[in-house]
């Protein structure tokens, strides 16, 4: 990893600052801070220094589809301007990489952001970090995108008007006067959790300042449980830090450690480790109501209403704890059975086995999951506490009452986030006290709606911080860009208010750290500070806890029912907690499981349901403590009955142009508790449309993803092979000699992939890392509805089932399921009970490549290296590729995605340049004047433009585009080989010499479940990995011979388990195959 | 004439008994001079309001709905259609491979049929042509608009450029272009050819000075003198024999398109054949379509004589059969290959929920409805022919619907499954072509020679030497 | 009678005229709308009026000198004004040709140069991996050192640039050679050009220089 | 008007007398001469003496060229002048360069049917003598017309009137040339 050394820029990255002052112009500033969006007059008449701004920018942008329209013989003149003066150390087109992490609630991300000519244009994990594999999750990935939002708060305002910095920095003077005078009285804090010291440092420094003032942390999605349940068991503040790879049993109740908790990409890649197929491999039970991604990934799963789930811990716990007690009842028979096979599974894995407890499940399950693991002897082996500070969580309630003056929001949304704290009441309150809300937010949203104050802030790339991971390593957060629309770091912000004199965020960051310069220089440069916590030692439930464990008893709720129904309240995969909603990457994400895109939904089960007559689509009303909601029904294949799932973060009124009306707020009946009961719900009449990607759930008996049980691997390590349990047809020779054979004989390389399904959980992260680096637009949600999402990389995620519970009678009939529209799936009775399996599907890069031989034009040709290419601006549209592509992975422009905003992508009556106007211009005269145009208002796209990665073509409308294993890396990285071998002949990249470029999807990949690299260098990992008998190829007797391959997924159920059955989708493979020799 | 050369008694003893006898091309034999008046008529009198009716809305489809689909289409994006993914072709594809189909009708009757000297198709031959040559032009637009950068069509041009680069001759559509080009050529080339003399005819006959000097333009000068018969004819048996191979073998190019595909529904050696005989089935519908109505419109029921409708009818059935046939053989290798894919695609045509309405009607019309045609009574019902015909086109444009998204929308892995819905402006383009077919139609109805006037004369007993009505002194064959 | 006798040649005339016409225009075509003519010759004129006769010929500035940026990155970058300051600060302090430069050095406006060369966007063309690897700076930009304003040289059109991937001994010199815009492999012009062939030949085995005529290797 | 003498012309109303008309004058040993009729008379190629037409050839020269040309140019195309890995397919082959060839050929044929058809009846002729004539015009109704060029060695605008009309040639009438 190539950082560069940051020693002298104190305040943002330099070479921006050098463009900066290109742009030094009046003008220039002006636009920085111009309202916005900007008037139509505006535009044109200050275009020329926006303009300016961009053509320095230009010379890198390479925003070439865009341009493949082209100017054809009209040339514009262009300018090339240079720097006034030559910045040293500093060549231009040649990205930079800085070490820096994103902040989450309960730690951070370390990270390393590649950056071109200033602009960061790509986010990677950082792989120096101690453990990491270099991975990120979603959110971090899709984060770069919030910072080119056009609907960022740009502006200081007081009562929704425009104030000037230097004026709001007064009034945060005038505050800090004020209460420094009164010692805080009346003065309220509501902050976000973080971990960051220097935060931390300055909350401090305030409560010494203003001892009177009272300081509220709250998150609408609360992460902080698992530390304040570690908190109150051990009686002192730690924090667990999960060793999923040292486990061997994995027992998750409710516990979404895979998708919706904090801190996935390191569970996922400790996971992962833990399940390398073979002997030894972990064993997950997962018991849950919602059908999560941990759950598609158990060995066991045992879907029950999350209320209930305590039955079955306490259940667990009696036969793990030390004093056997009398197992509570459990609702069947089967329960039973799975809970007490389960619990002797944990019980023959002591230390090597643990308990997880989800998120939302409340404090007393925590506390029991402590017990297990102290009872399994995990605590320290599987299971480790590390030191930390106190965690808090504000109780809203209490607001109301506290006698505030002025109330400081940092960050967060809370006026969208907590229906419980009425701002209507704060208001009646201000009336009476004439108090002041103070916002600091990255938004104009809906909080800042109801401020009197706002205060833009500035994305994490734009600011110094610092943070601490959930492993606890200290990493310093460095920004990469100058705020680009001016703001505030949340510690400068802070800082003024506690009237600190110094101010300068890069300041605070230094005196917090303290130590020497080198040390100082060291961490900015590796992007963490090289220390180790250990865990606690020695540690020992307290007694609190253990009086605390007698209480879960009484928590059984009444019987659910279809008149009592359980909500449960989820972060949502793509949009968090909401804070992602203006982010087109995230919302068009198909969710991990639902493959829902642009959309919540009322989750339930089928039978709930058929219960309640409703169906997919059908919009309901849920009714929870006299207050409801309205949302569509989306039937979940194997959901626990009773269970209404609602994801938060939707429904926004204030998000931007994104995120605005986009799905349900299901905090209009969110209290604080993730999970409630006595929920009711009533069909409303009207229907809805949900755009998902994937319509067809099941995988039709089809052999693309072949599992197998643990002991049938290692009967016949190759079942999975060509020829799958012996009945697939044999994989032939072709019948003439393919060129790319000779070609062999003299490329350098020859570039290859597979992909561990075993180790793949679904997450998603590889699909925006891939958007992030491939420059692929977003689409909307009428344009996915009529499927023509652009993602290269698609993850195809089946459910199967048993394949007796299928209506089959006959493939010739019109009742079979197999004949069914993909809208009736959702009656039938197999998914009921099913297990998912995920596929991570893009180009196979076929060595015959079907679409190659149908392009009339030569626009996918195969190169030397064995990569099948797209010349974007050659190809014509003609659409014959995708349709002769087995996998479907060509993805064709229907629109111009690129230069239309989501509003334009809407209707069969779609605007057309003949008669559309973009900011009062005709969009026709507005492309003869510049090719580049688009519908897009100018600011938007300028924005755009900069998030865009010189490296890849921009594409047009009517040209295909599909995964090309990231060419452009695969392209920089010979040029490099190729500079640095000069006269010598040595140019081949070589995976020992660390010159094999990693794909996006790779790099970002939380399980290392992609593996990139050179297919004819027999030490490369991907070869040993093609030589494993696991390997095989997803249609491969089509003769494609496909570059990318994958590692068959290996299952490890428990045979003493009472739901023990080879994997269903082998069981439907045999049943269909069965039926053919039947037939033939 | 020559009436007065016949001599009745010696004619009726030559004459072989009635039920050998061949009925006359044209009913009552009438005399060339007469024949001429009579085929000339439509075109040289006042237009009459039936095709004003027709031809109005016709031209409004053609010059409005048309070019306004287009544009918009070529302005906007591919998007504006309801093709997605999978189902990357919908009814730009459906109604090329559709107008590809009906032309073929038109060549088989007046190429193959004058290679294996059916004098009957002379009256027909003309207006199948025309039915070619503009429907084969509306096939040809597809291809060109359906793209998705239609300005770059040019990059299909095989010539010397600055990028170095050059079409993909592998590509089955680069074979399309050829074919489609070649065909539209041909057959345009063939149509003009044989309308020469009759261009002449109408210079002769016109009595306008702006006529005059149109039609003496086209005929270029044609005075039938015997050294232009003889290098004519031969130009027209040449063509003839070329237009044949153009009818076996376009269809079966637009077939390959489809049959070196990997995708289970297309992936079957039968297409060229399947698609040759669809073709030609649907243009025998087409046929029953045009003729039924303006034979008897423009008063042409003695030269197109229901003895003409019962031939195409035939053919039609014969080409039906042959079709069902294929779609027997389709299910059954469906079946035979033991191919999961192929099997599904195929139990899903007739029974997947989601396009099995057209299916069956594929299956009822091209199936079901051609079988009425064993009947006598029913081919000698010209309303009844006229609906068959209509319904054989819904038949035949349901089955290319079905092979081109039924085979699409279900392919090998169940995730990158769709549906497919066409939109107004995919049905717009259709209803525009359809209308420019029917102008350009009803035009050439109109104003240029609709049936081969000296081709009816030339097969007509009186342009026969050795026949008594053509002059024959004595002797000779009745 | 309609047409007159002369018509008779009409056919003939109009034959002949649409092969002239034809002829003409894929003539027109070919020399007007291809890039042999439309980049080729473009000179525009430039706020300074830098002379790369005088540098780098007369004065024998390497290249790399001002565009320092060529061996390290696809961009062949320009340099800024503090650069011509290192000499312009002793040479020709006061003239005031060289205003706009003293200007841009100390108030760090760029100055705005004309950009003379250009690929279309979505070819991404690399100068590092050029130069270094023994493609002359003269195969692209011409002789600079003998152009008083720099004139774009070469047509740049894909087949210019396909004709060096498809035959890379043919264009190939010694890596130390790549600035030495006027070297030739002999002073004797027909014993350059059988030098180049056996001599390149060695140099693309022993680098092992690919020829590069897929996609990929340009377009991204 | 001092006009030249093109031929004379004599109408007949069958083909049957057409026909004897023509051997007669075959026999009579006229060389440029020609008959006019709405249909090609069956038999009336052997009277002139016509002998295979021509236009088989063009129809075969070029129709056989396109099909060279393009065989050639698939292979200049794809398999040397910009050779692509398509598909690991071989970069030439007959079965792929068949398709195209075979109906590029059938392209050529035909223009070369046409053009064959064109040039040997010196077509396009918008001017001609003949066609001044008012009964000339009933040649493409139904009336035969027997033209003998004032060129012909034995052509004596009396002989010739005289053998016209012994042939049964009605309204035998002199054809100018009009310059």
């Amino acid at each position: 990893m190539n950082h560069s050394p940051t020693s002298n820029s104190a305040n943002g990255r330099r070479y921006w600052r050098s463009l900066d002052e290109l742009a030094d112009t009046p003008e220039f500033k002006d636009w920085l801070h111009r309202e916005f969006p900007v008037g139509a007059s505006e535009m044109v008449a200050d275009g020329s220094s926006r303009r300016h701004f961009l053509k320095i920018m230009s010379a890198s942008f390479a925003l070439a589809g865009v341009a493949t329209l082209g100017a054809g013989c009209r040339r514009p003149e262009e300018h090339l301007e240079p720097f006034g003066k030559q910045p040293e150390n500093y060549t231009f087109g040649e990205a930079q990489y800085y070490a820096t992490a994103m902040p989450t609630r309960t730690g951070a991300i370390p990270l390393v952001v590649k950056s071109y000519e200033g602009r960061p244009v790509k986010i990677e994990g950082n792989a120096l970090f101690p453990g990491s594999n270099g991975s990120t999750d979603r959110y971090a990935q899709a984060s770069i995108l919030d910072l080119y939002d056009p609907d960022r708060a740009r502006h200081f305002k007081h009562d929704g008007k425009e104030v000037s910095r230097e004026e709001a920095l007064n009034f945060l003077a005038e505050l800090s006067k004020k209460f420094a005078a009164n010692q805080g009285e009346g003065l309220a804090f509501l902050a976000e959790s973080s971990t960051s010291p220097s935060r931390a440092r300055l909350q401090k420094i305030i409560a010494d300042k203003f001892p009177k003032s009272q300081w509220f942390t709250y998150d609408a999605i609360d992460s902080g449980i698992h530390q304040r349940a570690a908190t109150q068991a051990f009686g002192q503040p730690v924090k667990p830090v999960f060793h999923f790879d040292k486990a061997k049993v994995i027992l998750s109740l409710d516990c979404d450690f895979l998708g919706d908790e904090e801190d996935v990409h390191n569970h996922i890649r400790k996971f992962a480790a833990g399940r390398k197929a073979g002997e030894g491999m972990s064993r997950l039970y997962a018991v849950e109501s919602l059908f999560t991604l941990t759950g598609a990934s158990a060995d066991h799963r045992l879907r029950v209403a999350a209320s209930e789930i305590a039955k079955v811990a306490e259940f667990i716990s009696c036969f793990v704890a030390p004093q056997p007690d009398i197992p509570p009842p459990v609702s069947s028979e089967f329960e039973s059975r799975w809970a007490y096979e389960c619990a002797n599974d944990l019980m023959a894995n002591r230390q090597k086995a643990m308990v997880v407890v989800g998120q939302r499940q409340p404090l007393e399950m925590h506390l029991l999951a402590h017990a297990i693991n102290s009872a399994l002897g995990s605590i320290g082996n599987t299971v480790e506490l590390i030191p930390t500070a106190e965690n808090f969580r504000a109780d809203l309630k209490n607001l109301e009452t506290i006698g505030t003056d002025t109330l400081v929001i940092l960050g967060g949304n809370s006026a969208y986030t907590s229906s419980l704290w009425p701002f209507e009441t704060y208001q009646q309150h201000k009336s009476r006290r004439a108090g002041t809300i103070v916002r600091f937010g990255y938004y104009e949203d809906e909080t800042a709606e109801k401020s009197d104050w706002n205060f833009p802030a500035t994305h994490f790339l734009e600011s110094w911080n610092d943070a601490i991971t959930s492993d606890g390593v200290t990493v310093p957060v460095q920004p990469l860009i100058q705020p680009l629309f001016g703001g505030l770091t949340e510690l400068e912000f802070i800082a003024r208010v506690a009237g600190e004199s110094q101010a300068n965020a890069y300041e605070i960051v230094r005196a917090t750290f303290g130590g020497s310069n080198e040390a100082w220089k060291k961490s900015l440069f590796n992007g963490f500070v090289q220390k180790t916590v250990s865990p606690v030692a020695n540690i020992r439930l307290t007694k609190e806890a253990l009086v605390q464990l007698a209480l879960p008893r009484s928590m059984s709720p009444a019987s659910l029912g279809k008149d009592n129904l359980e909500v449960i309240f989820f972060r949502d995969a793509k949009v968090d907690d909401g804070r992602f909603a203006n982010n087109g990457w995230m919302q068009e994400l198909p969710d991990p499981i639902t493959k829902m895109t642009w959309d919540n939904a009322v989750l339930v089960s089928r039978k709930t349901a058929r219960e309640l007559g409703v169906a997919n689509g059908d919009m309901v009303e849920i009714t929870l403590n006299g207050r409801s909601v309205k949302g569509p029904i989306w039937t979940q294949p194997g959901m626990a009955d009773y269970s209404l799932g609602l994801a938060l973060g939707y429904g926004r009124e204030r998000a931007g142009r994104v995120g605005t009306g986009v799905g349900f707020n299901a905090y209009k009946i969110f209290s604080g508790k993730y999970i409630e009961t006595g929920a009711t719900l009533r069909k409303t009449g009207e229907t809805y449309t949900i755009s998902c990607t994937q319509d067809h759930w099941s995988m039709e008996g089809r052999p693309a993803v072949r599992e197998a049980n643990l002991d049938e691997f290692i009967k016949e390590p190759a079942f999975a092979r060509e020829s799958f349990h012996g009945k697939e047809p044999p994989i032939v020779q072709s019948l003439y000699p393919n060129p790319l054979d000779e070609a062999k004989k003299t490329a350098l390389h020859q570039w290859g992939m597979t992909v561990d399904l075993n180790a793949c959980v679904g997450c998603g992260t590889c699909v925006i890392a891939c958007q992030s680096e491939n420059n692929i637009p977003i689409v909307g949600k009428e344009q996915v509805g009529r499927g023509r999402e652009m993602h290269w990389l698609r993850i195809d995620r089946y459910f199967t089932s048993d394949p007796k519970r299928k209506n089959n009678p006959s493939r010739f009939s019109l009742s079979a399921d197999m004949n069914q529209k993909d809208e009736n799936q959702q009656f039938a009775e197999w998914i009921d009970d099913v297990q998912a399996v995920n596929q991570p599907m893009m180009c196979h890069h076929c060595e015959t490549a079907p679409c190659e031989s149908v392009c009339p034009v030569n626009a996918t040709v195969h190169d030397q290296e064995g990569l099948n290419v797209m010349a974007y601006n050659r190809c014509i549209g003609t659409r014959y590729c995708s349709n002769n592509c087995p996998y479907k992975v060509r993805r064709f422009n229907y629109l111009d995605f690129n230069k239309r905003p989501l509003t334009e992508l809407k209707g069969t009556l779609y605007s057309t340049t003949l008669t559309h106007k973009t900011a009062g211009e005709w969009d026709l005269l507005r492309w003869w004047k510049d090719s580049n145009s688009g519908m897009r208002t100018e600011d938007e796209w300028d924005l755009i433009k900069l998030s865009k990665n010189p490296d890849v073509t921009v594409r047009m409308r009517g040209v295909m585009e599909k995964c090309t294993y990231c060419t452009q890396r695969i392209e920089h990285a010979k040029i490099k080989q190729k500079a640095k071998a000069g006269q010598t002949g040595e140019v081949r990249l070589l995976e020992a010499e660390g010159t094999v470029p990693k794909t996006a999807c790779q790099q970002a990949c939380p399980a290392s479940a992609i593996t990139f690299g050179d297919v004819s260098d027999a030490d490369s990992s991907v070869s040993k990995l093609k030589a494993l008998p696991l390997n095989y190829s997803v249609l491969g007797d089509l003769l494609t011979k496909p570059r990318t391959t994958y590692l068959a997924r290996v299952r490890n159920p428990n045979p003493d388990m009472p739901d023990y059955h080879a994997p269903f989708s082998t069981e439907e493979y045999e049943s269909q195959s069965l039926t053919q020799k039947g037939n033939s | 004439m020559a009436d007065s050369v016949l001599n009745l008694a010696e004619l009726k003893r030559l004459a072989p008994p009635a039920e050998l006898r061949r009925a006359p091309v044209v009913e009552g034999n009438p005399a060339t001079g007469a024949l001429t008046d009579k085929l000339s008529a439509f075109a040289e009198g006042k237009t009459p309001r039936w095709w004003w009716i027709l031809f109005l809305p016709a031209a409004f489809a053609a010059t409005v709905i048309f070019p306004v689909c287009l544009f918009y289409q070529v302005f906007t994006g591919v998007g504006v259609w309801g093709n997605n993914h999978p189902v990357m072709w919908g009814l730009d594809i459906v109604n090329f491979i559709w107008w590809v189909g009906v032309a073929h009708a038109g060549t088989l009757i007046s190429a193959l049929l004058f290679l294996t000297k059916q004098h009957w198709r002379t009256t027909i031959g003309r207006m199948a042509e025309a039915m070619t040559v503009f429907s084969v032009a509306m096939a040809g637009l597809y291809p060109a608009i359906h793209v998705g950068r239609a300005w770059f069509d040019w990059f299909m041009m095989p010539f010397p450029n600055s990028n170095g680069l050059w079409p993909q001759f592998r590509s089955p559509l680069m074979w399309d272009v050829f074919a489609v080009n070649t065909y539209l050529m041909v057959s345009s080339l063939f149509w003009f050819m044989g309308m020469i003399p009759d261009f002449a005819v109408f210079r002769d006959r016109s009595t306008t000075r702006v006529r005059k000097t149109i039609f003496s333009f086209l005929a270029m000068g044609w005075t039938g003198s015997a050294r232009q018969w003889h290098h004519y004819e031969k130009a027209y048996v040449v063509l003839c024999g070329l237009c044949t191979l153009l009818v076996f073998t376009v269809s079966s190019i637009v077939g390959l398109d489809f049959c070196t595909a990997q995708i289970a529904g297309w992936h079957a050696t039968i297409f060229p054949l399947y698609f040759v005989i669809g073709a030609v089935f649907c243009g025998f519908g087409m046929m029953l379509v045009l003729l039924i109505p303006l034979r008897k419109w423009c008063g042409l029921e003695i030269v197109i004589t229901k003895r003409h409708l019962d031939k195409v009818a035939k053919l039609a059935l014969v080409s039906g059969l042959i079709i069902t046939y294929i779609y027997l053989m389709e299910f059954f290798i469906a079946w035979y290959s033991g191919d999961p894919y192929e099997r599904w695609v195929f139990s899903h045509r007739l029974f997947g929920h989601t396009y099995m309405v057209m299916g069956w009607i594929l299956i009822l019309v091209n199936v079901g409805v051609t079988q009425l045609l064993w009947f006598k009574k029913i081919r000698s019902n010209l309303a009844a022919l006229f609906v068959i015909g209509l319904l054989i086109n819904c038949g035949m444009w349901s089955e290319r619907f079905v092979i081109v998204v039924g085979s699409l929308y279900q392919d090998f892995l169940p995730a990158s499954w769709g549906e497919y819905l066409p939109t107004i402006w995919d049905i717009g383009l259709y209803v525009g072509t359809l209308g420019a077919f029917f102008m350009l139609y009803l035009l050439f109805v109109k104003f240029l020679p609709m049936v081969a006037i000296s081709e009816v004369k030339g097969v007509m007993p009186h342009a026969d030497p050795h026949h008594p009505l053509g002059g024959a002194k004595k002797g000779g064959h009745p | 009678m309609i047409f007159p006798k002369w018509t008779n040649w009409l056919p003939l005339a109009l034959g002949l005229g649409a092969v002239l016409v034809g002829g003409g225009v894929a003539a027109g075509v070919t020399i007007y709308l291809t890039p042999k003519y439309t980049r080729a010759g473009y000179q525009p004129v430039q706020p300074v009026p830098f002379s790369h006769q005088v540098h780098a010929g007369q004065l024998g500035l390497d290249c790399r000198y001002c565009h320092n940026g060529v061996e390290k990155s696809w961009f062949a970058n320009l340099p800024g004004a503090s650069t011509c300051m290192n000499c312009h600060n002793q040479v020709l302090k006061d003239d005031p040709r060289l205003q706009i430069v003293r200007d841009s050095a100390e108030t760090g406006q760029p100055i705005p140069w004309v950009q003379v060369h250009k690929v279309p966007d979505y070819v991404y063309f690399s100068h590092e991996v050029h130069v270094r690897r023994g493609m002359s700076c003269v195969k692209c930009h011409g002789r600079v050192d003998q152009m008083d304003e720099v004139k774009h040289d070469q047509s740049f059109s894909m087949s210019f640039c396909l004709d060096c991937h498809r035959d890379p001994a043919s264009y190939i010199r010694p890596v130390d050679k790549v600035t030495s815009l006027g070297w030739q492999w002999s002073t004797n012009a027909t014993e350059a050009a059988k030098l180049q062939q056996t001599e390149g030949q060695k140099l693309v085995d022993h680098m092992r220089v690919e020829t590069l005529q897929s996609c990929s290797a340009c377009h991204r | 008007m001092s006009e030249k003498i093109y031929g004379l012309m004599a109408e007949f109303n069958s083909p049957g007398e057409v026909l004897h008309a023509a051997e007669k004058i075959r026999d009579a040993g006229s060389r440029r001469w020609d008959v006019f009729s709405p249909f090609p008379i069956h038999g009336i190629d052997q009277v002139m003496g016509y002998r295979n037409s021509l236009v088989g050839w063009f129809a075969l020269v070029l129709g056989g060229g396109a099909f060279a040309q393009t065989f050639g140019l698939l292979w200049f195309t794809n398999a040397f002048d910009y050779p692509l890995i398509v598909g690991g397919k071989p970069m030439f082959s007959w079965p792929m360069s068949f398709v195209p060839s075979y109906i590029l050929m059938v392209m050529g044929a035909a223009i070369g049917a046409l053009i064959g058809m064109f040039a040997l009846n010196q077509l396009p002729r918008l001017h001609h003598p003949l066609l001044n004539k008012k009964r000339f015009e009933l040649v493409s109704r139904d009336k035969f017309i027997i033209v003998i060029g004032a060129e012909d060695k034995q052509f004596s605008v009396t002989e010739t009137r005289k053998l016209l009309e012994s042939l049964g040639g009605a309204q035998v009438d002199i054809v100018e040339d009009p310059d």
